[in-house]
C-alpha cells in the first residue's frame, strides 16, 4: 500500500492530543522504540501495534487508525504507559481513539463492533440503574452478538456463579437515580469531547 | 481510624467474599469504614471508551457524595478499577481546567459540587500496608498460615499508572508480598504478579482473555503455589471463574484457588473461614487451606528456578531485606 | 509604537548566564517583546534592592532580575543571595500595593534563550494587563511625601 | 559616593559609534536617527554611524577621533560585549585612552535581532546607547590585575583522561599532583577487555601509560586519596588532600603480594570486579596496579572487625603492614586544576522489568567485560551464573537507562559500539552461539565505527530494532522453559517477539558520578541537571570551565568513548601548559574594595563572600577585601548596609547612571532617591 503524505498530515493527531488528559503532547515526541508494543499483553491480536498507530497518526493515516482494532484490544494494563521512554500516556490515548472511532462512525467496523457494543451495553445499564449488572450485561450483549456465548453463560459458569450467590438475577438501582440521570444528561450536552 | 468506603458494584455480589472479609479484618485492625451513601458505578473501563465528560461526571458524583458525607477525607476502594477511576478523575480534574469546568456544570445539574483534592483516594492494600503497617498486622496473627505457598497477585490498576503518586513499584510491587509474609505463609516470587488478567476481554475476545489467564495460572503452578491471593474482583473473577474454560480450551488441568488477601488475613487473625466468604470461590480453596500446619516450615529459599548453585556472585537486590 | 500602553521593563541580567541567554535569543533570531532594556551586572547577587526601587521610581513599569540556575552560579551562590533579597523586596513592595508581576526573578542559563524570551513576553503581557505603575499614587499616595517604609529598604 | 575619582557629568568628551553590522542592525534600527539623536547628549562631542565598526577602518575611526577630537570616553553601539568588547577596548587603548574608558551598547543581539518592530527597536536602541553614554562618563581608568601562575598542576582522577593529561604536562617538564580515590590508577579502562573498533587489548595499551605515570619524577601520585579542600583562584590554588591510611608502609612494601595471597578474608569486589568476582581484605585491584602496594580495607578486615587475625602482618617479609597507620592531610599549591573524575555505570536494578538482581543470568556490561577478560573471574570464558555452562544464545540490550525520560534522557554515546564489540567477542569465544542485539537506533559515528557495524552484520549477529520491554523467566510455551525470555516489538516487522535465550547482557548507560554535585561545589564550578560538569562553551571551550584555572576532561563532562576522552585529556593539558608558559594572566580589574574609614564593622559582608576574600581587622574593627581572592561578583557591594563597598567598574554611581540613561523616554514621577 502506498501512502501519499499531504502537506498538513494529521488532524486526528492534534485532536487526540487535545482530547487526552496528562502529557499527551509527548505523543509528538514518540521515538518509535516499540516499548509499548513489546509490553502489550494483547499486542499479538492487534492489527497494528500501538507504535505503528502513532506512526500512522504522524503520517496522517487517520482513517486507517480509526478503523483499526488496536484501541479496542487494549486491556488497559498501563504497562506501555509506565515504560514509555517519552512518558506518552498511551493507555489514555487508546481511550481517546475509541471515542474518536465512535464519533467518526467507524463504530460498526467488525474489528471493533464487539468491544464497542459491550461498552455500550454496560453503559446503558449504568445510566439506567446507576449500578452495573454482570448477568444482565453479559446476557443482553451475548444474545445480541453470539447466542452461543449466551448459552455458555447460562449453563456452565453462569450457573456456578448463581449457585454461589455471586450473581444477581435483577439489577440493583440507586436511590437517587434521577440525580445521576440529570448529571449524565448535562454531561452529554457538554459533549464527549472538548 | 475512620475511612470512607466505596465498595463498587462487584463487591455487592460477585466479590461479596472480598467485602465480607474486608469488614471482618477491619475490626481487629481498628479500622471503621463508613460507606458512601447511594454511590453509583464508577464506569469501569467502559464509560471512558464511549464518552469522556459523562465518564468523568459519573465518577465525580461519587467523589462529591463522599466529600459531602462528613466521615473522613480518606476514601478506600477495595476494587482496583474503582480505585483507579476515582483517583484518576480526582487527579485530572485538578490538572485540567477545561475538564473541571465541564464536570462542575454536570454535577451542578444534580445539585452537587466537588473540589479536586478534597478526597484522598486509597486502595484497600494501601490502607492496610501503609496506614496500618506490617508490624500491626503481625501482632494480630494468632493462626499463622505456615506451609501455605501463596502467589501474591497485584494485577494492573493498583501499581499502575505511575503518573500519579503511588505507594508501590509499578513493575515489581512488594507490599502484598510483605503482608502475606507477615501472616506466616510462604510467598513465592511471582514473576507475573503485576501482569494483566485479561480484564473485560473475556467478553470481547475470549481467546485473548483465556491466553492471558492461562499464563498466570501456568506461572503460579510452575512456582508450586497452593493459591493465588488477589486484591481485585476482576482479577479474581477471571482467574477463578474462567479456570475451567482455560482447562477446556488448552487441555490443561489447573486447580488453583484464587482468594482475596483479606480472606487470608482473616484466617491468620483466627476468624472462622465461613465468616470470611470462603466457599464462594469456584475453584475450592479448601484443599490448599488443609495444607496449613501448626509449626513453621524450615526456611525455604524462594526463587528456586533460574537460581542454580551460583559460582559467580549474584548482585544484591535493593528492596531485599 | 502604537498608542496602546507599552510597558518599559528594566532587566538586570548576570554576565555569565542570563545576559548570554539574551545574546543567544538574539543570535537564534527569537522574536520577543521589545519592552525589555538590559543592564549587565556580573552576578544577580550584585543587584542592590535600591536599583530596583530606583528603576520603579524613575518610571519603569517592571523589573526583571535574571541569573544562573541554583547550583550553576559562576560565583558559587550569588544567585541564592539574590533570591533571598528578592523575596524580602517583593514583600515590601506588596505592602506598598505594587503587584507581584512587576518585579520578577528568573533563572536562565546561557543556553536558555527561549526561556528568557518567553519570560519577557509573559511579563510584558502581565504588566500590560496591570497598566502603568504610577509610583507616586501607589507608594507616595499622590502627596509626594516619601512613604515611611521606603527609607528602610 | 565613591572614593574612586569620577569625572562629573557634562565635562566628558564622549564619542559614539553606531554600527550597521551590514543590515543586521541597520535593517531594523534607524541608525542614522539614533546617531543624530544622541548628539543632543551634553557629553557627546562626536556621533557617527558606520557599516562595520569591528573592521579595521571602523576601529581607526575611533583612534583618529580620540587623537584629533580629544575624546575622553568611547561608546560603541553594536553587538554583544561578549563578541567585541575586547576589540574596541584595544582600539580605545591604541587611541591613547585607558581601555576601561569604553562602554558598549548591545543593539544587535538584544535589539535588532530580537524584534521586527523597527520603531520599537529604534526607541530601544536610543535607550541602550544613552545608557552607555550616561554610564561611561563615570568610568575611571583601571588596570588589569596580573596574576602569577604557579607552574604546578593538580589532576583529579587517574583514569585514562587524567593519565593522559598528567603525562602530557609531566613530559613537558611541569610538576603534577595526580589524585586518585581508589588504590590504583587506571579507572574504567582497566576493567575493559578490548577496545572498539580496533579490538586492541585495553590493558596492553593502558598499563604502559600507568607505569610511565608511576615512574615519572614530575608526577606526585596520590592514590587512595581525596581532595579535602580547595582555596584560592587561578594561578594559586591551595589544596588539601586526605591520603587515606592503606595500612601499608609504602617505603617498606615490595609489592610481593604475599599478604594478599594469604589473607583469609574473601570480599565481593563490586568495584573493579564489577560484582562478579572476589578480592581479599588486603588487596590490589589487579596485578598491574600502579602503585603496586596493596590497600587494607578496614570494613572487611578480620583483624579490624574482630581484633584477631593479623595474618598479613605475620607473612609480610618486610613487615610493611602498619595497622596503626593514620590518614594524612597533605597540603600543596597549584596554579591550575584538571578534573577527570569519570563516570558511574547506570544501576540496572532501577529497571525491575529487566530482572537484573533477580534473574541469575542477566549481567551488566561491565560484568561481561570482566567475564570475557582473560584475567577475569572465569579466565575469559563466557559462562552462565553457575560458572560452568556456556550459553547457546545471548541477547544484548542497548539503551539501558539511556534515552529514557524515566531514567536518563540523554544518549550514553558508547553503548551501541561496545554492544557491537560484545557481539563480536561472543562470536569469537563461542562461534556456535546466537547473538541478538536489541537497539532503538544504531549510533556509530566515528572513524571505523560504521565499518565495524557492517562487519558484525556479516558475522551473523541478529539485529532487532526495538527497545526491550521486559525480560522474564516466566515461560509460556515449550522451548521457553528454563530460559530467559526477552520480549520486544520487532519494530521493522511491527510484531511482538519473544526470544528465549540463555544469557542477557544489559548495556547500561553512563551517568555522572554519584557525588559529582558535591565535587562541583568543592571546586566552585557548575554541573548540569544530569550532574555532568559544565564546560565554558559547548563548542569553542569544551575543556574550560566558568572558573578560571579549572579544566575538565573525559566522561565527567558527558558520555565519551576512549578516543574523545584521551583527546580531552590532551586538550586540558595544553590549556594548562599555555597558562604556565604565559607565567602570568591578566585578570579583569572588576574587584570590590572597602572604604575602611567609613566601614561600620558590622561584618555582614564577611560570611557573604563565597571566596572568603573579606577579612576582618580585629585591630581597626573594620573589614577589608583581599583583592587577590576577590572575583568581583559584587554580592558584598549590594549587601553593605552603609554602602561603603565599591565594585570597580560596577559602582552604584555607574549602574544608577546607566539606569537613568536607559529610561530616557519615561518621565520619573518622583525625584530620584538619594543614593544610599
Amino acid at each position: 500500500m502506498t501512502h501519499t503524505l499531504t502537506s498538513r498530515p494529521s488532524t486526528l493527531l492534534d485532536q487526540v492530543i487535545a482530547d487526552t488528559p496528562g502529557k499527551a503532547m509527548n505523543l509528538k515526541a514518540c521515538l518509535q522504540c516499540g516499548t509499548c508494543a513489546g509490553s502489550c499483553p494483547s499486542g499479538p491480536d492487534m492489527d497494528y501495534s500501538p507504535r505503528a498507530i502513532f506512526a500512522m497518526l504522524e503520517a496522517g493515516m487517520d482513517e486507517q487508525v480509526l478503523k483499526s482494532n488496536t484501541p479496542w484490544f487494549c486491556v488497559s494494563c498501563y504497562h506501555c504507559m509506565v515504560r514509555c521512554p517519552q512518558e506518552i500516556p498511551i493507555t489514555d490515548i487508546m481511550y481517546t481513539l475509541k471515542r474518536r472511532a465512535i464519533a467518526a462512525g467507524y463504530y460498526r467496523e467488525p474489528s471493533q463492533e464487539n468491544a464497542a457494543e459491550f461498552s455500550e451495553t454496560f453503559c446503558d445499564f449504568v445510566e439506567n440503574s446507576g449500578r452495573s449488572f454482570e448477568l444482565g450485561i453479559a446476557m443482553r450483549y451475548h444474545l445480541r452478538h453470539h447466542p452461543l456465548g449466551a448459552v455458555k453463560m447460562a449453563t456452565g459458569m453462569g450457573m456456578k456463579m448463581l449457585s454461589r450467590g455471586r450473581m444477581d438475577i435483577t439489577p440493583t438501582r440507586i436511590k437517587n437515580i434521577d440525580q445521576l440521570k440529570s448529571i449524565l444528561k448535562k454531561a452529554k450536552e457538554l459533549g464527549g469531547e472538548e | 481510624m475512620k475511612y470512607g468506603y466505596y465498595p463498587g458494584c462487584s463487591l455487592e455480589k460477585n466479590a461479596r467474599a472480598y467485602h465480607v472479609s474486608t469488614m471482618a479484618v477491619a475490626k481487629p485492625l481498628g479500622i471503621e469504614f463508613v460507606e458512601v451513601d447511594d454511590w453509583n458505578c464508577c464506569g469501569a473501563t467502559e464509560m471512558i471508551a464511549i464518552e469522556k465528560i459523562p465518564a468523568y461526571a459519573l465518577v465525580s458524583r461519587n467523589l462529591a457524595l463522599a466529600a459531602k458525607q462528613n466521615g473522613s477525607t480518606n476514601l478506600v476502594a477495595p476494587c482496583s478499577a474503582c480505585y483507579l477511576n476515582l483517583k484518576k478523575v480526582d487527579h485530572y480534574l485538578a490538572e485540567n481546567k477545561q475538564l473541571k469546568e465541564k464536570v462542575d456544570q454536570a454535577l451542578e445539574a444534580g445539585g452537587l459540587s466537588y473540589q479536586p483534592g478534597t478526597i484522598n483516594v486509597q486502595h484497600l492494600l494501601e490502607t492496610i500496608a501503609v496506614d496500618i503497617g506490617y508490624e500491626a498486622i503481625k501482632e494480630k496473627v494468632v493462626k499463622p498460615l505456615y506451609n501455605l505457598r501463596v502467589a501474591p497477585y497485584y494485577g494492573c490498576l493498583v501499581p499502575r499508572p505511575a503518573n500519579m503518586e503511588r505507594f508501590d513499584d509499578p513493575e515489581h510491587p512488594t507490599s502484598l508480598d510483605k503482608i502475606i509474609k507477615n501472616l506466616g505463609a510462604t510467598v513465592i516470587d511471582f514473576p507475573l504478579k503485576a501482569q494483566c488478567c485479561g480484564g473485560h476481554m473475556t467478553q470481547i475476545s475470549e481467546n485473548t482473555a483465556l491466553e492471558l489467564i492461562r499464563r498466570l495460572l501456568k506461572n503460579a503452578a510452575d512456582y508450586e503455589a497452593d493459591m493465588i491471593a488477589t486484591l481485585c474482583p476482576m482479577c479474581q473473577l477471571n482467574l477463578d471463574a474462567y479456570q475451567d474454560a482455560v482447562n477446556a480450551h488448552f487441555g490443561t488441568n489447573y486447580k488453583i484457588p484464587v482468594v482475596y488477601f483479606t480472606q487470608l488475613m482473616g484466617l491468620a487473625f483466627g476468624i472462622p473461614a465461613n465468616e470470611l466468604g470462603f466457599g464462594k470461590e469456584i475453584v475450592s480453596a479448601q484443599p490448599a487451606l488443609d495444607k496449613i500446619t501448626e509449626e513453621a516450615p524450615k526456611p525455604v529459599r524462594t526463587r528456586e528456578r533460574g537460581k542454580q548453585h551460583t559460582e559467580l556472585p549474584m548482585p544484591t537486590q535493593a528492596e531485599e531485606e | 509604537m502604537s498608542d496602546q500602553f507599552e510597558p518599559v521593563i528594566v532587566g538586570f541580567l548576570c554576565n555569565w548566564c542570563s545576559y548570554r541567554a539574551a545574546d543567544l535569543a538574539g543570535t537564534a533570531r527569537i522574536k520577543y517583546a521589545p519592552n525589555l532594556r538590559v543592564i549587565r551586572v556580573m552576578c544577580s547577587g550584585r543587584v542592590d534592592p535600591q536599583f530596583v526601587l530606583q528603576a520603579l521610581r524613575s518610571g519603569a513599569d517592571g523589573v526583571l532580575i535574571a541569573g544562573c540556575h541554583p547550583g550553576e552560579c559562576h560565583y558559587v551562590n550569588g544567585n541564592i543571595k539574590a533570591l533571598r533579597r528578592f523575596t524580602l523586596l517583593r514583600k515590601t513592595l506588596e505592602q506598598w500595593g505594587i503587584e507581584q508581576e512587576r518585579v520578577q526573578l528568573l533563572w536562565a542559563s546561557a543556553s536558555e534563550g527561549t526561556v528568557l524570551a518567553a519570560a519577557v513576553d509573559r511579563m510584558t503581557e502581565q504588566i500590560k494587563a496591570l497598566g502603568p505603575l504610577r509610583w507616586s499614587q501607589k507608594v507616595l499616595g499622590g502627596n509626594g511625601a516619601v512613604h515611611p517604609v521606603a527609607e528602610e529598604v | 559616593m565613591s572614593d574612586i575619582k569620577e569625572s562629573p557629568a557634562g565635562q566628558e568628551r564622549v564619542g559614539v559609534y553606531v554600527c550597521h553590522c551590514g543590515s543586521n542592525i541597520a535593517g531594523t534600527i534607524n541608525v542614522d536617527e539614533v546617531s543624530k539623536w544622541i548628539e543632543s547628549n551634553p557629553n557627546v562631542v562626536v556621533s557617527r554611524h558606520y557599516e562595520f565598526m569591528c573592521s579595521s577602518t571602523g576601529q581607526e575611526l575611533i583612534e583618529k577621533d580620540i587623537k584629533e577630537k580629544g575624546l575622553t570616553r568611547v561608546v560603541v553601539a553594536s553587538c554583544s560585549p561578549h563578541m567585541h568588547e575586547k576589540t574596541f577596548r584595544e582600539a580605545t587603548q591604541r587611541g591613547g585612552l585607558n581601555p576601561f574608558l569604553f562602554e558598549m551598547a548591545n543593539i544587535r543581539e538584544h535589539d535588532s535581532w530580537a524584534t521586527n518592530n523597527k520603531e520599537a527597536a529604534t526607541t530601544k536602541a536610543k535607550a541602550l546607547v544613552n545608557a552607555a553614554v550616561e554610564r561611561v562618563v563615570h568610568h575611571v581608568p583601571l588596570e588589569k590585575i596580573p596574576v602569577d601562575i604557579n607552574p604546578n598542576t593538580m589532576i583529579v582522577g587517574g583514569g585514562i583522561a587524567g593519565i593522559t593529561a598528567a603525562l602530557e604536562l609531566a613530559e613537558a617538564g611541569h610538576h603534577v599532583y595526580l589524585v586518585e580515590r581508589e588504590g590504583t590508577i587506571g579507572g574504567h579502562m582497566a576493567q575493559i577487555d578490548k577496545t572498539f573498533p580496533t579490538l586492541d587489548c585495553s590493558a596492553c595499551i593502558l598499563t604502559p601509560k600507568m607505569v610511565d605515570v608511576g615512574q615519572n619524577d614530575n608526577i606526585t601520585l596520590l592514590t587512595y586519596s581525596e581532595v579535602e579542600s580547595v582555596d584560592g583562584y587561578i594561578g594559586n590554588f591551595n589544596i588539601t588532600v586526605r591520603k587515606k591510611a592503606r595500612c601499608v608502609d609504602e617505603e617498606l612494601c615490595t609489592s610481593c603480594g604475599i599478604c594478599e595471597e594469604k589473607c583469609p578474608q574473601k570480599v565481593l569486589d563490586d568495584n573493579y570486579g564489577a560484582g562478579i568476582s572476589y578480592r581479599k581484605a588486603i588487596y590490589r585491584a589487579f596485578p598491574q596496579a600502579v602503585p603496586g602496594y596493596p590497600v587494607l580495607d578496614k570494613e572487611n578486615c578480620t583483624y579490624f572487625q574482630t581484633g584477631k587475625c593479623k595474618v598479613c602482618e605475620k607473612v609480610c617479609p618486610t613487615s610493611a603492614i602498619d595497622y596503626e597507620q593514620e590518614d594524612q592531610l597533605i597540603n600543596f599549591n597549584v596554579g591550575n586544576i584538571i578534573l577527570a573524575t569519570g563516570y558511574d555505570l547506570f544501576d540496572a536494578r532501577r529497571i525491575p522489568q529487566y530482572g537484573y538482581g533477580r534473574l541469575a543470568n542477566v549481567f551488566t556490561s561491565l560484568q561481561f567485560e570482566r567475564m570475557v577478560n582473560a584475567s577475569g573471574p572465569t579466565g575469559g570464558h563466557i559462562v552462565l551464573r553457575d560458572g560452568v555452562t556456556e550459553p547457546e544464545s545471548i541477547a544484548i540490550v542497548h539503551c539501558v537507562g539511556s534515552r529514557d525520560q524515566n531514567y536518563n534522557e540523554y544518549c550514553s554515546k558508547v553503548c551501541c559500539m561496545y554492544s557491537l564489540k560484545f557481539a563480536h567477542l561472543v562470536h569469537e569465544h563461542l562461534p556456535e552461539a546466537e547473538v541478538y542485539n536489541y537497539y532503538i537506533d544504531m549510533r556509530t559515528p566515528g572513524k571505523g565505527y560504521e565499518e565495524f557495524y557492517h562487519r558484525l552484520l556479516k558475522e551473523g549477529t541478529h539485529f532487532i530494532r526495538g527497545k526491550v520491554a521486559e525480560i522474564t523467566d516466566a515461560d509460556r510455551k515449550p522451548g521457553e522453559e528454563g530460559k530467559l525470555i526477552v520480549q520486544a516489538e520487532n519494530t521493522l516487522l511491527g510484531i511482538q517477539q519473544r526470544n528465549a535465550v540463555d544469557m542477557v547482557i544489559l548495556s547500561s548507560g553512563i551517568q555522572a558520578r554519584h557525588d559529582a554535585e558535591e565535587v562541583s561545589k568543592l571546586f566552585k564550578m557548575g554541573c548540569d541537571y544530569d550532574g555532568f560538569f559544565n564546560e565554558r562553551h559547548p563548542k569553542l571551550a569544551p575543556v574550560s570551565t566558568m572558573t578560571d584555572g579549572i579544566f575538565i576532561a573525559g566522561a565527567c563532562q558527558g558520555p565519551k568513548d576512549i578516543p574523545d576522552t584521551v583527546a580531552q585529556g590532551g586538550a586540558a593539558a595544553s590549556q594548562v601548559a599555555k597558562l604556565i608558559s604565559q607565567g602570568t594572566v591578566m585578570m579583569e580589574p572588576v574587584r570590590a574594595s572597602i572604604r575602611e574609614d567609613e566601614c561600620s564593622g558590622c561584618r555582614i559582608c564577611n560570611n557573604l563572600c563565597p571566596y572568603n576574600a573579606i577579612e576582618f581587622d580585629e585591630e581597626k574593627k573594620v573589614s577589608h577585601v583581599v583583592t587577590a581572592l576577590c572575583q568581583g561578583c559584587g554580592t558584598c557591594v549590594a549587601a553593605c548596609p552603609s554602602g561603603v563597598i565599591d565594585g570597580a567598574h560596577f559602582t552604584n554611581t555607574q549602574v544608577l547612571a546607566e539606569l537613568k540613561g536607559i529610561l530616557w523616554d519615561v518621565e520619573a514621577d518622583v525625584p530620584a532617591m538619594e543614593e544610599v
